[in-house]
């Protein structure tokens, strides 16, 4: 890297400070924008077409017509009143998922990552067993959870002598859900474990000192000086775990295919299957709802950068 | 030159496979065959748009062989003999071909047929005894009752989770999808009779309602795993699972393969299987129509069936009989019954897989049958919601 | 050994136990039950026979029912612990089954033939390793080349995205300029829609740029992931602005101040990215699926998945392999966390 | 190399006014301390010369040339920074090495200077610490090494010595003024020690809340001072200050009090002006016999070579220091005279009108 | 309350030995004051009486009770930090009200208290500000303000004074003084500054190198340094010593250097060893004569009120400190007296031996 130095000094002489800024994020931008934004701004124009034929220059243009059909409802209340009650089916169950699911994941991975960060015997032992989940693909995750959950599998083989009789806790449709909830946050806490203990290590240690000093209660040195310093790293993992949850699919599908019933439907399957499973493959319809559900991403991530830039000033020393 | 085959296995198939195309190597060492082995899901998913896009490998083991006809290669022009291909394989040929054409596309390597099967050993211990070939539906569940009642089992009767598996017991309740247009028709009694009676039997404990409930939409899941268990007294699957079986059950309990129980208008079950087929943008045709006429050979194709315990798809080795290298008894009793089966296949079922709406039945009737099942709809509003989602679709498809 | 005690009762403060010690060991002994038993369970599973692996109620340890060879027999009898008659329980043979009858002769005495229900018979297990679940997929598959291409695609993969994100992390977080916050919420914008949606315009655009079936294929498209992006540039901010302030003082050019300050600064947040990116690209599956159709370009994830077939997924084997790919991970991961507290002992400011 | 002219230079973040107007201009090879009171702006006038901070107004030339939109790694200066800001993550060698190793020097030469510069400031045997695990003091010893080696065409140098013992200070202080007499470059140095401005610069420029004040050299501000702010800054103790009103009686001049105490001053003064006359503590001395003025001792601080007394009279608190270790206690009246002694006088808005010398205590002379 | 009592503590990092052995009974409501060269463990020990260092060895009570295992948040003690450690996401005010609030004390009572630590420290304009805009000398005001709200036991101060002006300087000690005065709390002080130790402190603990050299009052320190080192270390500029041995003829008593120099010395002093002579640059004087003994001029620093000469005289630099500005220029020779001079006799491992004070330029007597 160091022989990088000489061209890229004479670069600079030629594009100044600001032009440096561009080199930086030229590269990232460069891959960024042919194999992530094309792709998106393909799948807006997916989503004006109709027909099943897969390739964009075989479909008819058709206008706004897969949205209308997303919202064509008799009483938005209702899911089973609308056209593609499956989809209003899915947003409900994703919204009650992201509460849950992101509200405790946080605060698990919080909890974890604050502990991790201690002194402790054998940490990096420790940090391995909160991180392992994450090494698991989802679909071993799915399977192991279920192969624990289903009727024949290892929680009930564990209750039975304790007098319970075998239950099928994946037909239970709050149990389900709340197994959903569950794994998924059992597999994913260790992601966000990581980026929380990266943040705890950025905080410098004089300003500990400086608290102790001033005779502060650990909880109140939490809430009043780990928790606004870790802010910045905080406002990744509220971002990216509220965006995971609302694209959730994979380990639950597994888990309980959406089931039992629709209690489990969640957004990505339901464009999943609208898109790939079904036959004949509607890719407009689950393109439009791709974007739909992106929006609401944007905005609930708009709203977060709003908050989290107030506090990003302050974390400035 | 090479020849790249897109290869997807449930067993131990591949490895059949392989050595079988290694001794065609021998034979003829001008050409390389590579088999790509894959998961299903790349068949299922990923190969249609590859085709779609003009790529692909040149033969490919798939199963919606009917929806990508467009894209097979028709080898009647280059094969040796076709002759020999319409008389042994002609029987379903027209499954993987364009609606009209003659076309030679490949054969099938596999032929499956849904069909039940019973826990011989609950029957026994329970003294009930098996109903006999030509008992019903209803017959079958009576009797399933008892054994779950006396044995103390959770279900008496389970059948996977799927519009394949459910559309042979509704045709034999005199259920007719087709339309005389040749699109999917409303749900006729037929139908509606066979699919509330499911949903009833679900509802009262007849049926196991996990695996239905146990997913949404048009996921495929299997009741295997409680038939091998011994939870289930008589399971509805095909004749797939008896490799699985012998392997999983082993001599845990006897279990014998039942054929379809019978409705008022036929005792069918449901054909389907893989396909072996040339696709279309291959650049070594002749090559291609050199491996496919070796694999459709009748010994290979023979020897392949005997060892992976497949049903054969060629008149001319189903008439000779097929000698299924196992050793068990069970095995091969059931293997017998499957290729009997075959004989009363209804026409009707014959005509389903190289139907191109029969997916987007399936789909509707598993979807909403499942969701009836978990009690989120009636029958009533389930039946009307299949009518509407197939009719969307068919409207979509045409846009 | 006292040391090891003191060192395993370390608490907070030193005086008694302080809530947050309780909790501390609480959390840890519930997350190595929670979080690691299944894991440990799983290891285990991967041993066990397809059989096994069905059988209700499961083990945690792989059983097989135990065999004899008994003279006169030429294929070994499974063992029994039956229930006589008189109430006593004996270990048998089972010859064969006829029915709800059991047949068995004493493994000892072979001569004389028992019958039994079989309600009154339970077989004699024995812990066994079906290491064939490992051994099997060897020979079947060319697991070395699969590995090769594995650790091609995560290497690559991983030090293009530390490089590259790391490079556009820096100039959001440390460069004023117009379109900043255009840029990073484009970044951000296009998380929102999952890869299995745009599995199609995004197939196009490669087989376009003729890298389908190419590892490249596989790499590019991951590697400019926005979540890296954004994990470095928040973390960046924490870096106090007057070390670049210092080191553009020391005449260091742009691409120093990032590759001699930012960079080491930033390593606990790149151990973060880097171990993520290792086990993403690692256990890559969809994507690679559908540029890899070639078996010699396969990396394990797609090796492996040739066990999951369209009627029977054979998960001994998953299993198994899901064990073997997932020792590198562990280790790599085991190397990598510990930058995560190389943190650097106070910001160098007064 | 090494002049640097700041024209009508102003800065201000967001609303608050740090700078307002600065004209300056350093002459090559000069040595300027700046000093001022805390919070004068007194960095941020020399992060705007690094260019490290973005002027608002004005224009900055070094060597005559306008160097507003050079950046800072550009302008070929050193800096030691209040803060430090050591590179955290580098040990004290690699610290003064990096700036070396951008300008690609040799590293037989990197190795040669680092090693000068650290004997230069006792910091040998740390050269393989990282900053974390040094003192206040050897960190800012660091700090000041990264500026010494690079041997740039100016030094800014921020408070550099506030964390060294007297000893160390006193030694790295006459380091710096040789580095300046060898190198020959211009330094630019910000203290808030009246020995280090004094000793080390050519000139002083004295600061208050954004302003420029004063610029001169150490016994010019010393002796006159423009205004009564300079004249309290410069000098420690501060200079005592007494206010009251001229008057002129029988050719003898003096000040009158609020409290009607009366100090002599001589003729040449316009009478009639309510004026501030400034005292340096260190031109008061005690008289031993009861001649000179009575005050009452409020404090008295023992220096050790000195001693410093609290006293009030003229209606005021007024400093003095006397030579030596003096037996006196708080509460004790003791007569100060100040003969001999400059008087500052002051005009109503704080400007400077004259310096006149007292002959005896008495009777003031002009000087 | 505030005792504090240090027996046998020592600390390592690692191999580093920082402290060795330290004792040091603090008395309650004593004002100590620790110096000592850069380095040598001052901050260390600090941070092992606030909690925030394990020690390694010793024991460490307060008010007779063993807290080496209280946590420093346990033992009610403020500290200001060298690095001053403020909280960077908190405004002044949100600083300043942090330890208070942590205490439970109502709303009322912090903002009074506040007010006036901020009114003291004039930092008034700032309190809604973050740290991050604050200049050094306000970072500082800031740190010492959140010390002092507290009204702890005890307060810990780490040179708390180092980036304030002149002026602030000595107000703020003052300010300090006076709260010492007030609330009578145990205060421990770090400085650099003679002025501070000798003014603040009611004893000074000197230390080097991990180790405690002398504790004494300012001016037994500053007359009776017990060694070579502590007269080296307190006063300023330097002590000047001058070694030589010791010669007796004729009943007059003198030391001979290597150069065959000769400074008279009273009678007493046992002949024959090689000893060191300290003698205080402020107690040398100019001869308007040619009496005295003459130096060369090597240097002249005007500070104003004061004029430092280095010259060289008995082989050696020596230091003068002569009150008012001189006409004096380097290489000038100079005629210098140490009449009424005290010189300090070291022997030759450093440590003192005698203390005797001259009467005229040639002929010391005892004191
Ligand atoms: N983490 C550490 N590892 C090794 N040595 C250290 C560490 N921290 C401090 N030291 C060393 O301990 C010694 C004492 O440091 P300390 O900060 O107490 O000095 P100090 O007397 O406060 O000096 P200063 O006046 O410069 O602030 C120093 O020599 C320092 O280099
Ligand atoms: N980011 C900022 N926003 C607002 N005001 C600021 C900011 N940074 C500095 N200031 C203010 O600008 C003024 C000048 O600050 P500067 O650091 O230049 O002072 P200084 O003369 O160096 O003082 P000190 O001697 O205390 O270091 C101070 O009053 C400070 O509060
Ligand atoms: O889209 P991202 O940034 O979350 O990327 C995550 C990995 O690529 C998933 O495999
Ligand atoms: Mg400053
Ligand atoms: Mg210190």
């Amino acid at each position: 890297m160091g022989l990088a130095d000489r061209p890229l000094r004479l670069l600079q002489k030629r594009a100044g400070i600001g032009g440096m800024a561009a080199f930086f994020l030229a590269p990232n931008m460069l891959i960024f924008g042919v194999f992530v934004l094309l792709p998106i701004i393909i799948n807006l124009i997916y989503s004006m077409t109709g027909g099943s034929a897969l390739f964009l220059s075989e479909r008819s243009f058709v206008g706004t017509d897969q949205y209308a059909k997303l919202f064509d409802c008799k009483s938005y209340l209702d899911p089973m009143s609308c056209q593609e009650d499956a989809f209003w089916t899915a947003v409900g169950n994703t919204f009650w998922f992201v509460v849950l699911q992101v509200t405790l994941l946080i605060l698990f991975s919080l909890i974890t990552a604050l502990i991790l960060n201690r002194e402790l015997m054998a940490r990096s032992f420790w940090r391995a067993v909160f991180f392992f989940p994450v090494l698991l693909s989802p679909v071993v995750v799915g399977l192991i959870w279920k192969w624990i959950l289903q009727r024949q599998g290892l929680l009930n083989f564990a209750l039975y002598p304790m007098g319970f009789e075998p239950y099928t806790w994946l037909s239970d449709r709050t149990f389900a859900f709340a197994a959903a909830v569950g794994v998924s946050i059992w597999a994913h806490m260790g992601f966000y474990t990581l980026i929380l203990l990266a943040g705890l290590q950025a905080i410098p240690k004089d300003l500990y000192e400086a608290a102790e000093m001033d005779g502060t209660k650990p909880a109140r040195i939490f809430w009043r000086i780990t928790l606004p310093l870790l802010m910045p790293n905080l406002l990744v993992v509220v971002v990216l775990a509220l965006i995971r949850a609302v694209q959730v699919f994979d380990e639950v599908f597994v888990l309980t295919g959406g089931g039992p019933g629709t209690s489990t439907l969640f957004l990505t399957q339901y464009i999943y299957e609208t898109g790939f499973v079904s036959q004949p493959r509607n890719a407009g319809l689950a393109a439009a709802a791709s974007i739909l559900m992106g929006l609401v991403l944007v905005v609930l991530t708009l709203v977060q950068l709003g908050i989290g830039r107030k506090n990003e000033n302050k974390g400035k020393r | 030159g090479d020849v790249r085959i897109m290869w997807y296995s449930d067993g131990i198939e591949g490895e059949v496979f392989q050595d079988l195309v290694n001794r065609f190597m021998k034979e003829n060492p001008g050409i390389n065959v590579i088999v790509d082995n894959v998961a299903y899901s790349v068949i299922k998913e990923q190969l249609p748009v590859q085709l779609e896009a003009g790529n692909g490998p040149d033969i490919a083991r798939v199963t919606a062989i009917k929806d990508l006809a467009k894209h097979w290669l028709d080898l009647r022009p280059l094969v040796a003999d076709a002759k020999y291909w319409d008389e042994n394989f002609g029987a379903n040929a027209d499954w993987m071909r364009p609606d009209g054409s003659n076309q030679i596309s490949g054969f099938m390597t596999q032929l499956t047929l849904t069909g039940g099967f019973a826990n011989k050993t609950l029957f026994e211990q329970a003294n009930v005894p098996l109903p006999g070939p030509k008992a019903t539906w209803d017959e079958w569940a009576a009797a399933a009752k008892k054994v779950a009642q006396s044995q103390q089992i959770p279900y008496p009767m389970a059948m996977d989770r799927s519009g394949h598996r459910i559309t042979g017991p509704a045709i034999s309740n005199g259920a007719n999808y087709i339309g005389k247009d040749g699109k999917p028709a409303p749900l006729d009694a037929g139908a509606k009779g066979f699919l509330g009676k499911f949903v009833d039997w679900s509802k009262d404990g007849t049926m196991s309602k996990d695996v239905w409930v146990s997913a949404a939409g048009q996921s495929y899941r299997a009741a295997a795993d409680d038939f091998i268990n011994g939870q289930v007294a008589f399971y509805y699957a095909g004749s797939w699972q008896v490799p699985n079986f012998a392997k999983k059950i082993g001599t845990n309990f006897d279990w014998v393969a039942t054929g379809s129980p019978c409705g008022p208008a036929a005792c069918t079950g449901l054909p389907g299987g893989a396909a072996l087929v040339a696709v279309k943008y291959t650049k070594n045709a002749k090559e291609v129509a050199k491996v496919m006429d070796y694999l459709a050979r009748k010994d290979i194709v023979k020897e392949f069936s005997e060892r992976t315990l497949f049903l054969p798809a060629h008149k001319g080795v189903i008439a000779e009989g097929v000698n299924f290298k196992t050793d068990s008894a069970l095995v091969k009793e059931a293997l017998n019954t499957f290729v009997n089966a075959t004989k009363t296949t209804s026409d009707l079922a014959n005509k389903m897989p190289g139907w191109r709406w029969s997916d987007t039945m399936y789909g509707a009737v598993v979807t909403r049958t499942a969701q009836a099942v978990a009690g989120e709809m009636s029958k009533e509003d389930a039946f009307t919601r299949i009518d509407s989602d197939v009719a969307e679709k068919v409207k979509a498809s045409s846009l | 050994m006292s040391a090891a005690i003191r060192f395993l009762t370390r608490r907070k403060g030193g005086k008694g136990w302080h809530w947050t010690d309780i909790v501390t060991w609480v959390w840890l002994i519930g997350g190595l039950f929670i979080m690691f038993g299944p894991a440990v369970w799983l290891a285990f599973s991967s041993f066990k026979t397809p059989q096994g692996l069905a059988e209700f109620p499961p083990s945690i340890l792989p059983y097989v029912t135990q065999q004899v060879k008994v003279e006169g027999y030429e294929k070994p009898l499974m063992l029994y612990n039956a229930k006589m008659p008189d109430g006593s329980t004996r270990v048998l043979a089972e010859v064969r089954r006829i029915g709800i009858v059991s047949q068995m002769v004493d493994p000892k005495a072979p001569g004389e033939v028992i019958k039994v229900n079989i309600g009154d018979r339970q077989p004699v297990r024995e812990v066994f390793f079906a290491t064939e679940n490992y051994t099997q997929p060897f020979m079947q598959f060319d697991f070395f080349r699969y590995l090769w291409n594995s650790v091609f695609v995560t290497v690559t993969a991983t030090l293009i995205t530390l490089i590259v994100n790391s490079m556009a992390a820096f100039a959001l977080s440390k460069y004023e300029f117009k379109g900043r916050n255009l840029a990073m919420l484009t970044i951000l914008a296009t998380l929102m829609v999952p890869l299995s949606v745009i599995l199609v315009p995004l197939y196009s655009i490669i087989s376009t740029v003729g890298l389908f079936n190419s590892l490249w294929g596989v790499i590019l498209p991951t590697v400019a992931t926005p979540t890296g992006v954004f994990i470095l540039r928040q973390y960046m901010l924490t870096i106090p602005d007057e070390l670049i302030d210092a080191a553009r003082m020391d005449k260091a050019s742009e691409w120093q101040i990032y590759w001699r300050i930012i960079v080491p600064l930033t390593a606990p947040a790149l151990a973060v990215l880097a171990i993520f990116s290792v086990v993403w690209r690692w256990n890559d599956f969809l994507w690679p699926l559908i540029v890899l159709s070639r078996r010699e370009l396969y990396t394990l994830q797609v090796g492996l998945s040739i066990y999951a077939g369209e009627l029977n997924v054979q998960w001994h084997y998953i299993l198994a392999m899901t064990v073997v790919t997932m020792i590198p991970v562990v280790v790599v991961f085991i190397f990598l966390q510990r930058f995560i507290t190389t943190g650097i002992a106070g910001s160098g400011l007064k | 190399m090494g002049s640097i002219t700041l024209t009508n230079i102003q800065k201000s973040y967001g609303a608050v006014h740090v700078l307002h107007d600065i004209n300056l201009a350093i002459n090559e090879g000069e040595f300027i301390v700046f000093v001022g009171p805390s919070g004068c702006g007194k960095s941020t006038l020399l992060r705007v010369i690094a260019g490290l901070e973005k002027v608002t107004g004005g224009e900055l030339s070094i060597n005559g040339e306008r160097v507003n939109d050079v950046s800072a790694a550009d302008r070929g200066l050193a800096m030691v920074f209040q803060s430090y800001a050591l590179y955290p993550h580098m040990t004290v060698r690699q610290n003064l090495a990096f700036g070396l190793e951008n300008a690609g020097m040799p590293k037989a030469e990197i190795t040669q200077r680092i090693g000068e510069a650290a004997r230069m400031l006792e910091i040998e045997q740390y050269m393989d610490r990282r900053p974390g695990q040094l003192s206040g003091g050897q960190r800012q010893r660091v700090a000041i090494g990264r500026a010494i080696v690079r041997r740039p065409t100016a030094f800014l140098l921020d408070e550099p010595l506030s964390n060294l013992d007297a000893e160390l200070r006193v030694s790295t202080r006459a380091e710096i003024a040789a580095l300046h007499a060898r190198l020959r470059s211009t330094m630019i140095y910000v203290t808030h020690d009246q020995v280090e401005a004094m000793t080390l610069a050519n000139r002083i420029v004295v600061m208050r809340a954004g302003r420029i004040e004063q610029v001169g050299t150490p016994l010019d501000l010393y002796n006159q001072p423009a205004n009564r702010f300079v004249a309290g800054f410069i000098g420690a103790p501060h200079m005592n200050f007494i206010e009251g009103a001229l008057e002129s009686s029988n050719g003898t001049h003096m000040l009158r009090t609020a409290q009607g105490d009366v100090l002599h001053l001589p003729q040449s003064v316009a009478p009639g002006a309510p004026i501030t006359v400034g005292l340096r503590p260190q031109h008061i001395s005690l008289s031993n016999d009861q001649s000179g003025f009575a005050a009452q001792v409020q404090l008295v601080e023992a220096l050790g070579s000195e001693t410093v007394i609290h006293a009030s009279a003229f209606g005021t608190k007024l400093l003095a220091i006397v030579p030596g270790q003096r037996r006196i206690s708080t509460g004790d009246t003791i007569y100060l005279s100040y003969a001999n002694a400059p008087l500052h006088l002051f005009d109503q808005s704080g400007l400077r009108i004259a310096t006149v010398q007292t002959e005896d205590g008495h009777s003031p002379t002009f000087v």
